[in-house]
């Protein structure tokens, strides 16, 4: 079965479900029919991913094209076979969610029209086989996840989490353009297999140049610290699904532009490119998990999960790179692989996340952490799936977070085998970093978790919350998904272990899956786990006091009494702990990242000490956007400022700005 | 440590302006109770003269009322600098009067109180607090007076968190041996937000229950309000009902009753040491000051015949009258235990660093809420009812009046100590000049016409008033009793509001040692 | 802590042997009285029964019932009948059951003792 | 004082029950909790003073814990207030049986308070009691003599007493 083929049946099925979507969006019967062929481009996508990661690069071919944007050349290659998969798993996904989380309506229509369009752009990112039509591809996708975003353009904040979405976008666009064209002119050539090829030809400082850019432009999207300010804007003010698409994603995309220019184009490179590469990531990891902790708006505290992972899987491409530098080929390839095992894990458990997050606020109206409570009894299904997703995102057995981390950090650990203690104790540092990341990350999904689903509910609507009607069977799917990539971790390995042959020429195979379902990190006598027989022993040693508990359960003298309450006449909502409350510590601990700002309205401090309502509010300063972003956004509005006398309105003289601009133009084509 | 030596004359000269400004009153100013009426609609200026007088401040505010009268509504002002009382007297008719905690904060409190009792709340739509009774709908207790029309309203029960903070439910059942307390605790995660106490169930009707009773048969209640320091309340309350009776007590058996309140204070000193080592941890500590407490308490049997002195104090006089030869033998082994353990807990840093900056209360605060005792000295606010208000035994033995800088726990701490040791100074004193069993007259005589009076201790925990009414038939018509507790609770949600966290909370309540029941009465 | 240590040996052990060993501070504790029958008269027993602030006494017909659960040892009746109440010194009064600690001084009127049943209130 | 007669004879059950419960799993270690109802403080101060030095009840196997759920006795002061009807209910049903009621001092027993809107003048009434201590308060040496008294390690002794100078003991 030729990939490239099935691909072209994904893409069909998608423009098919947007003129499905425009035609007839605004019935319920037609939106059913667009999530139809989209799922079913899902899976194409997905089987597509697969097989052409099992397949190896496939050869370029030219499909049609312009003499403007040059000829549109496509390959699917093992490296993007990896997203594709992971699109084609999101789509099905959001495909079964949408029809019960969308009302039906002409703006409905527009926005699975756009929806279906993007999957187009980033299937398109992902298998562009030149420069040109992966630059028209990117921009296509960020211009229509800016109109997702806009899915209720009214709304003031809306246009505001757009607008920091597009803006960094382009910001980014810009240097990848930079890179491309240095590569290109270096090369002579357009096309990227060939890039690849002659990569030789690009000197060393027009290869560190490029990569950097490469890095920051990609970073954008990726959302590396402090380029990650538009995750948080963005991400609520989208639909749930669109916000679930954003995280699992495009977010990808800009770690896959990274993986490309690491490890395809450029390969290798000097160490301090993969230390670099490395200290970004451990530290966007870090600050991203500090954020969330912070946050007391789901979708927020969501986004800001994403930068922490975004953050973990581009230290493990920096170490690989670092590993490259000293020759530990094996490494280099386990860490790309680990990294990409996140990346499929990530999108699997954060889409399931965004996804019920939107079942959350459908069925109760807010999205804030201190307005829920309780929802475990009052939307089962919905605290079942969410539980799953968070223990895979807390990294915790047997689910697959847990799998790519311990991966992960095996890696990290092998830092000793670099040979330059500098270079090991780096490569440790991060590791540390990824560990207290990783520690607070349960802290926060225990918060993230525990404060909306148990409890007490705070407020009426979390009190009559109820989940019929809801979409289910989208997150569902991802629930299994994320046992099954954990469960069936060797088999995963061994398809990925396939595509790191095509992409790094090592064959990890051998180092990796020694049999019997055991995984081993590159080396042997170093460590290795199976997670398959994890995850069974799990289920046995939790299984096994249940069943005792139910066999010998005693049958007197067991009383079942009321919590000890202290005799209070009864228990309040208010009596618990609040998102905010719970993560004081920290806000204590990290207050100098926090700079935490306290204001408290209390009665009793009325002079005759009479006791009444207390409000007390901290608030967490936007470090990046107040002291990073305010003054670049200044700097633009003085030079915008500058520029506006030029505008005069007057045709005469614009006339005249275009022959002096051709004029410009000959004269250095004439030198 | 600073001792401050009052002197027991002089007498201001603005007071007798202060006076005049005030309308016709009773009787002389020279007297150590002065009873001034003042009509309602003078009420707010004159408390705002009062408040603004030096010296002054409001010690205690009640109602009283009987069936068809208007409620009377009664204002005790301490002119200590005067050595002096000021009771003002206003017939309210309306359901409002001023409201006189904007003047005198110290008197929201007791707003609260009479609005239960009484049904008349002070003018404006400020909300009153919750004081005696229960939240439980359906759940009414008889009062002194007749209930407010209707359902309380603007009544702040139950509280309100907002924001990033919850309240952490603490009680009413606390810890092993501890009275019944709900703390609404508010908290952020980690420091106190806010505190708020609810006392309502250990509300016993204790006012209500001494009506119509002898003033005898009613000390046997008033002993029993607040058990731990009993006789300061129950001889406030003696006092107050000799000055109704016209009974002059013998000398001996007054200081057989300073006798009495001395070992009191000494034991109780001794109980509030040994709290303060078991809020801290340091059980060592806890056990020597044990010790020394559980001497004090068998010297306080051998000497009176109860471990915590009860039916020591009687109308007119003293019961019992110490065993001075137990005590010239005990006392100072007792007392030296006490004051070892101390020394050694003044040289214990582990001890001494959790009490330092902890619970700090400001002096503005303490003259604010009028606070009394150990706690308001523990400011440096010298308000001491043996110095400003000398009884017949004190007025000899000019008591020293220990005060501490700083209002945190270790000043409160070292006011206990030097306490204890001016304590067994005065005790041996009185010795000295001869104590003994007693009584003027046999009490609760019939008097001719209805009367009233004002009596005062300076109990364990500061200024302790009572106040009698009795008809012609000598049963009593309203009792009120003010026990220190009532007013130094009011400081101790300030003290905890001081950049705390949870784990000072038992700390500082150890130094406060005020019981539930004598502000729950 | 070491001068803890020093002050804990130096100040050697208080506990008390009670229960293997009386306790002689039991002979501080006020004990609630005990009544001299034959001095006992109706007329005296109502005196007492006024003067109780604790209602532990109460007389039905010619027997002077006592509850010893309610009484406080507050001394008042032997304050006002020292000839025929006097301490009874007796501290462990703890009882399993209710009843058990009412008892029925019989007065002196004529000899004979009135079996009141026990079911009494105080 | 029928209902105190029904409750004794319920005691004497659960007191046997406690005992062997107490010799077959703790030996003769026993939990207990305290619970104001309403006392003066003094009950409270005298409870204390059992752990403190002079009495130390932890040589006789008796132990405070703050959380009725591991309690065994539940020492109970004051006259029980109305209002506090509730949460002297909720300390009782929190305790695991078999369970024991210690009725601590003279409020308990209904001596100081009479029945009255505030007060029901006695715990009789609302819990169970199994053991009933005088006293105003009653001493250190009362209470270890009533708690061993509640598990049997001290026979009762009051109702040998007559408290009558020449009556006959009844």
């Amino acid at each position: 079965m030729n990939p490239v083929t099935v691909l072209a049946g994904a893409a069909a099925a998608w423009g098919l479900a947007a003129l499905i979507a425009l035609a007839g969006g605004v019935s319920r019967s037609w939106t059913r029919m667009c999530c139809l062929v989209s799922g079913l481009g899902g899976a194409a996508a997905l089987t597509g991913g697969v097989a052409s990661l099992l397949a190896g690069n496939s050869r370029v071919f030219s499909a049609g094209g312009s003499v403007v944007v040059g000829t549109l050349q496509l390959q699917a290659t093992s490296l993007g076979g990896v997203f594709v998969a992971l699109l084609g798993l999101v789509a099905v996904a959001t495909a079964a969610y949408v029809p019960r989380y969308h009302e039906p309506g002409r703006g409905t229509g527009l926005y699975l029209a756009v929806y279906n369009l993007a999957l187009l752009a980033s299937l398109a990112v992902l298998v562009a086989g030149n420069v040109v039509t992966f630059l028209v591809a990117w921009e296509t996708m960020a211009l229509l996840c800016y109109l997702l975003i806009l899915r209720r353009p009214r709304r003031a904040d809306v246009a505001a989490g757009a607008f920091w979405f597009l803006a960094l976008s382009e910001t980014g666009f810009v240097l990848i353009i930079a890179a491309f064209v240095i590569l290109a002119a270096r090369t002579h050539t357009m096309q990227l297999d060939l890039i690849a090829a002659r990569a030789h030809l690009v000197g060393g400082s027009w290869r560190d140049a490029a990569y950097l850019l490469a890095l920051t432009g990609f970073g954008f999207k990726a959302g590396l610290v402090p380029l990650h300010v538009w995750l948080p804007e963005a991400h609520p003010v989208a639909p749930a699904d669109g916000s679930a698409f954003l995280s699992g994603l495009v977010v990808k995309l800009g770690v896959y532009g990274i993986a490309v220019f690491g490890f395809w184009l450029l390969p290798g490179g000097p160490a301090w490119r993969g230390v670099l590469t490395m200290a970004a990531g451990a530290v966007t990891a870090a600050i991203g998990i500090l954020y969330a902790l912070g946050e007391r708006d789901i979708k927020r505290f969501l986004a800001f999960s994403t930068i922490e992972n975004v953050g973990i899987i581009v230290t493990a491409f920096g170490a690989a790179m670092t590993f490259w530098a000293y020759h530990q080929r094996l490494l280099w390839a386990f860490l790309l692989l680990a990294g990409l095992y996140h990346v499929v894990n990530h999108g699997s458990y954060k889409t399931l996340l965004f996804l019920e997050a939107g079942v959350i606020e459908h069925a109760t109206g807010t999205r804030d952490f201190d307005r829920l409570g309780g929802l475990a009894r009052r939307m089962p299904r919905t605290s079942v799936i969410t539980f799953v997703g968070t223990l895979g995102i807390a990294a915790l057995p047997p689910f697959n977070g847990f799998v790519s981390e311990w991966l992960i950090f095996q890696g990290l650990f092998q830092g000793f085998r670099t040979g330059s203690h500098l270079i090991a104790i780096l490569i440790v540092l991060a590791a540390a970093t990824l560990g207290l990341t990783g520690g607070l990350a349960i802290y926060a999904f225990v918060r993230g978790y525990g404060i909306p689903f148990l409890g007490m509910p705070r407020t009426r609507q979390a009190a009559d919350a109820s989940e019929t009607a809801q979409p289910v069977a989208g997150p569902a799917l991802l629930a299994v998904a994320c046992a099954a990539l954990a469960v069936g971790a060797p088999a995963v390995l061994a398809a990925l272990a396939r595509a790191m042959r095509t992409v790094t020429g090592v064959s990890l195979r051998p180092e990796l899956l020694p049999g019997n379902l055991t995984v081993i990190p590159a080396h042997t006598k170093f460590s290795g786990f199976s997670p398959t027989w994890l995850a069974v022993f799990l289920l046995a040693i939790t299984a096994l006091p249940l069943l005792i508990y139910l066999a010998g359960r005693p049958r007197a003298a067991s009383l079942t009494g009321p919590v000890w309450d202290g005799g209070i006449v009864a228990f309040k909502p208010r009596m618990q702990y609040s998102a905010m409350t719970f993560s004081a510590p920290t806000r204590v601990t990290f207050d100098a990242l926090y700079r935490p700002s306290v204001s408290v309205r209390r009665a009793s401090d009325d002079p005759a000490g009479r006791s009444g309502p207390v409000h007390y509010e901290t608030e967490v300063t936007p470090v990046f956007q107040r002291y990073l972003y305010r003054p670049v956004i200044r700097a633009f509005e003085w030079l915008a400022d500058v520029v506006r006398p030029i505008q005069s309105g007057d045709v005469n003289l614009y006339l005249f700005y275009v022959f002096a601009a051709v004029l410009v133009a000959y004269l250095i084509a004439a030198l | 440590m600073t001792a401050v030596q009052r002197d027991q004359t002089g007498r201001d000269p603005g007071l007798a302006g202060l006076l005049a400004g005030l309308g016709q009153y009773g009787r002389a100013a020279d007297g150590p109770v002065i009873t001034a009426d003042v009509p309602v609609t003078r009420l707010e200026e004159a408390v705002r003269r009062i408040a603004a007088h030096p010296g002054a401040r409001l010690a205690d505010m009640f109602a009283s009322a009987t069936s068809h009268d208007p409620v009377v509504l009664r204002l005790v002002w301490g002119l200590d600098a005067d050595h002096a009382y000021l009771i003002t007297e206003s017939v309210i008719d309306a359901e409002r009067y001023p409201p006189l905690s904007d003047i005198a904060p110290a008197a929201f409190h007791e707003e609260c109180e009479i609005y239960e009792q009484f049904g008349i709340r002070p003018a404006g739509a400020k909300p009153l607090n919750r004081v005696a009774l229960p939240p439980i709908p359906g759940f009414d207790l008889p009062r002194l007076g007749h209930a407010p029309a209707g359902p309380p309203v603007g009544v702040h029960a139950p509280h309100v968190v907002g924001g990033h903070a919850f309240e952490f439910p603490f009680g009413p059942v606390r810890q092993v041996g501890v009275e019944s307390l709900y703390y609404g605790l508010v908290t952020s995660g980690e420091e106190v937000v806010d505190l708020y106490l609810f006392t309502w169930h250990k509300h016993r009707g204790m006012e209500w229950r001494l009506q119509g009773r002898t003033p005898r048969d009613a000390l046997f209640h008033v002993e029993r309000t607040e058990g731990l320091g009993a006789v300061g309340p129950a001889w406030a309350f003696a006092a107050a009902a000799e000055t109704a009776l016209g009974l002059d007590p013998p000398a001996q058996a007054e200081r057989a009753r300073a006798v009495a309140l001395e070992l009191d204070r000494l034991y109780n000193h001794a109980a509030a040491t040994a709290a303060l080592c078991q809020s801290t941890g340091l059980v060592i500590g806890q056990a020597a000051a044990e010790i020394a407490l559980e001497r004090l308490l068998r010297l306080n049997a051998a000497a009176f015949g109860h471990r915590y002195l009860f039916g020591v104090v009687d109308i007119g006089g003293a019961a019992v009258g110490p065993d001075a030869a137990a005590l010239r033998r005990d006392l100072p082994g007792a007392y030296g235990e006490l004051r070892r353990a101390a020394d050694a807990l003044l040289t214990t840093n582990s001890f001494l660093d959790r009490l330092e900056a902890t619970g700090i209360l400001s002096q503005e605060a303490a003259r604010r809420l009028g606070l009394v005792g150990p706690v308001a000295r523990g400011t440096g606010l010298p308000v001491d009812a043996r110095a400003d208000h000398p009884a017949v035994p004190y007025a000899a033995l000019a008591p020293i009046v220990a005060t501490a800088d700083g209002g945190d726990v270790l000043a409160r701490f070292r006011v206990l100590l030097a306490e204890a040791a001016e304590s067994v100074r005065l005790i041996e004193e009185m010795l000295e000049a001869g104590t003994g069993p007693g009584r003027a007259g046999p009490p609760g005589h019939p008097s001719a016409a209805p009367a009233s009076g004002l009596g005062w201790a300076e109990s364990c925990r500061g200024e302790a008033l009572a106040w009698v009414a009795l008809d012609d038939r000598g049963r009593i018509t309203r009792a009120r009793l003010r026990p220190a507790s009532v007013r130094n609770w009011r400081g101790f949600d300030d003290a905890c509001r001081s950049q705390n966290v949870f784990t000072d909370i038992p700390i500082i309540e150890a130094s406060f040692w005020l019981t539930v029941a004598g502000t729950a009465r | 802590m070491p001068l803890w240590f020093v002050r804990g040996l130096r100040r050697g052990v208080v506990t008390t042997r009670y229960p293997a060993r009386p306790d002689d501070s039991a002979a501080l504790l006020p004990t609630p009285p005990s009544f001299r029958a034959e001095a006992l008269t109706v007329a005296l027993a109502d005196r007492l029964v006024a003067v109780c602030p604790s209602r532990a006494l109460t007389r039905r017909r010619e027997v002077l019932v006592y509850d010893v659960g309610a009484c406080t040892a507050c001394g008042r009746c032997r304050a006002e009948v020292p000839a025929a109440v006097t301490d009874s010194g007796q501290f462990e009064l703890a009882a399993t059951v209710r009843a058990r600690l009412i008892k029925h001084v019989p007065l002196t009127h004529d000899g004979r003792h009135l079996e009141t049943g026990e079911k009494d209130s105080p | 004082m029928t209902a105190e007669a029904g409750t004794s004879l319920g005691v004497k059950e659960t007191s046997e029950a406690l005992r062997e419960a107490l010799a077959r799993q703790f030996g003769r270690s026993l939990h207990i909790r305290t619970l104001d109802t309403g006392s003066c403080a003094a009950c409270e101060q005298e409870i204390r003073l059992l752990a403190a030095p002079h009495y130390d009840l932890h040589r006789l196997g008796f132990f405070f814990t703050p959380a009725p759920r591991h309690a065994d006795l539940l020492m109970v002061t004051g006259p029980m207030i109305r209002a506090f009807d509730l949460a002297a209910r909720k300390t009782y049903e929190a305790m695991p049986g078999p369970k024991l009621v210690v009725a601590t001092g003279a409020c308990a027993l209904g001596g100081v308070y009479q029945p009255d809107a505030f007060t029901r003048g006695g715990i009789g009434e609302t819990l169970p009691v199994d053991v009933w201590i005088p006293g105003c308060p009653p001493s250190p040496l009362a209470l270890l003599q009533g708690l061993l008294v509640a598990v049997g390690r001290l026979a009762e002794k009051v109702q040998e007493l007559s408290f009558t100078e020449n009556g006959t003991p009844r």
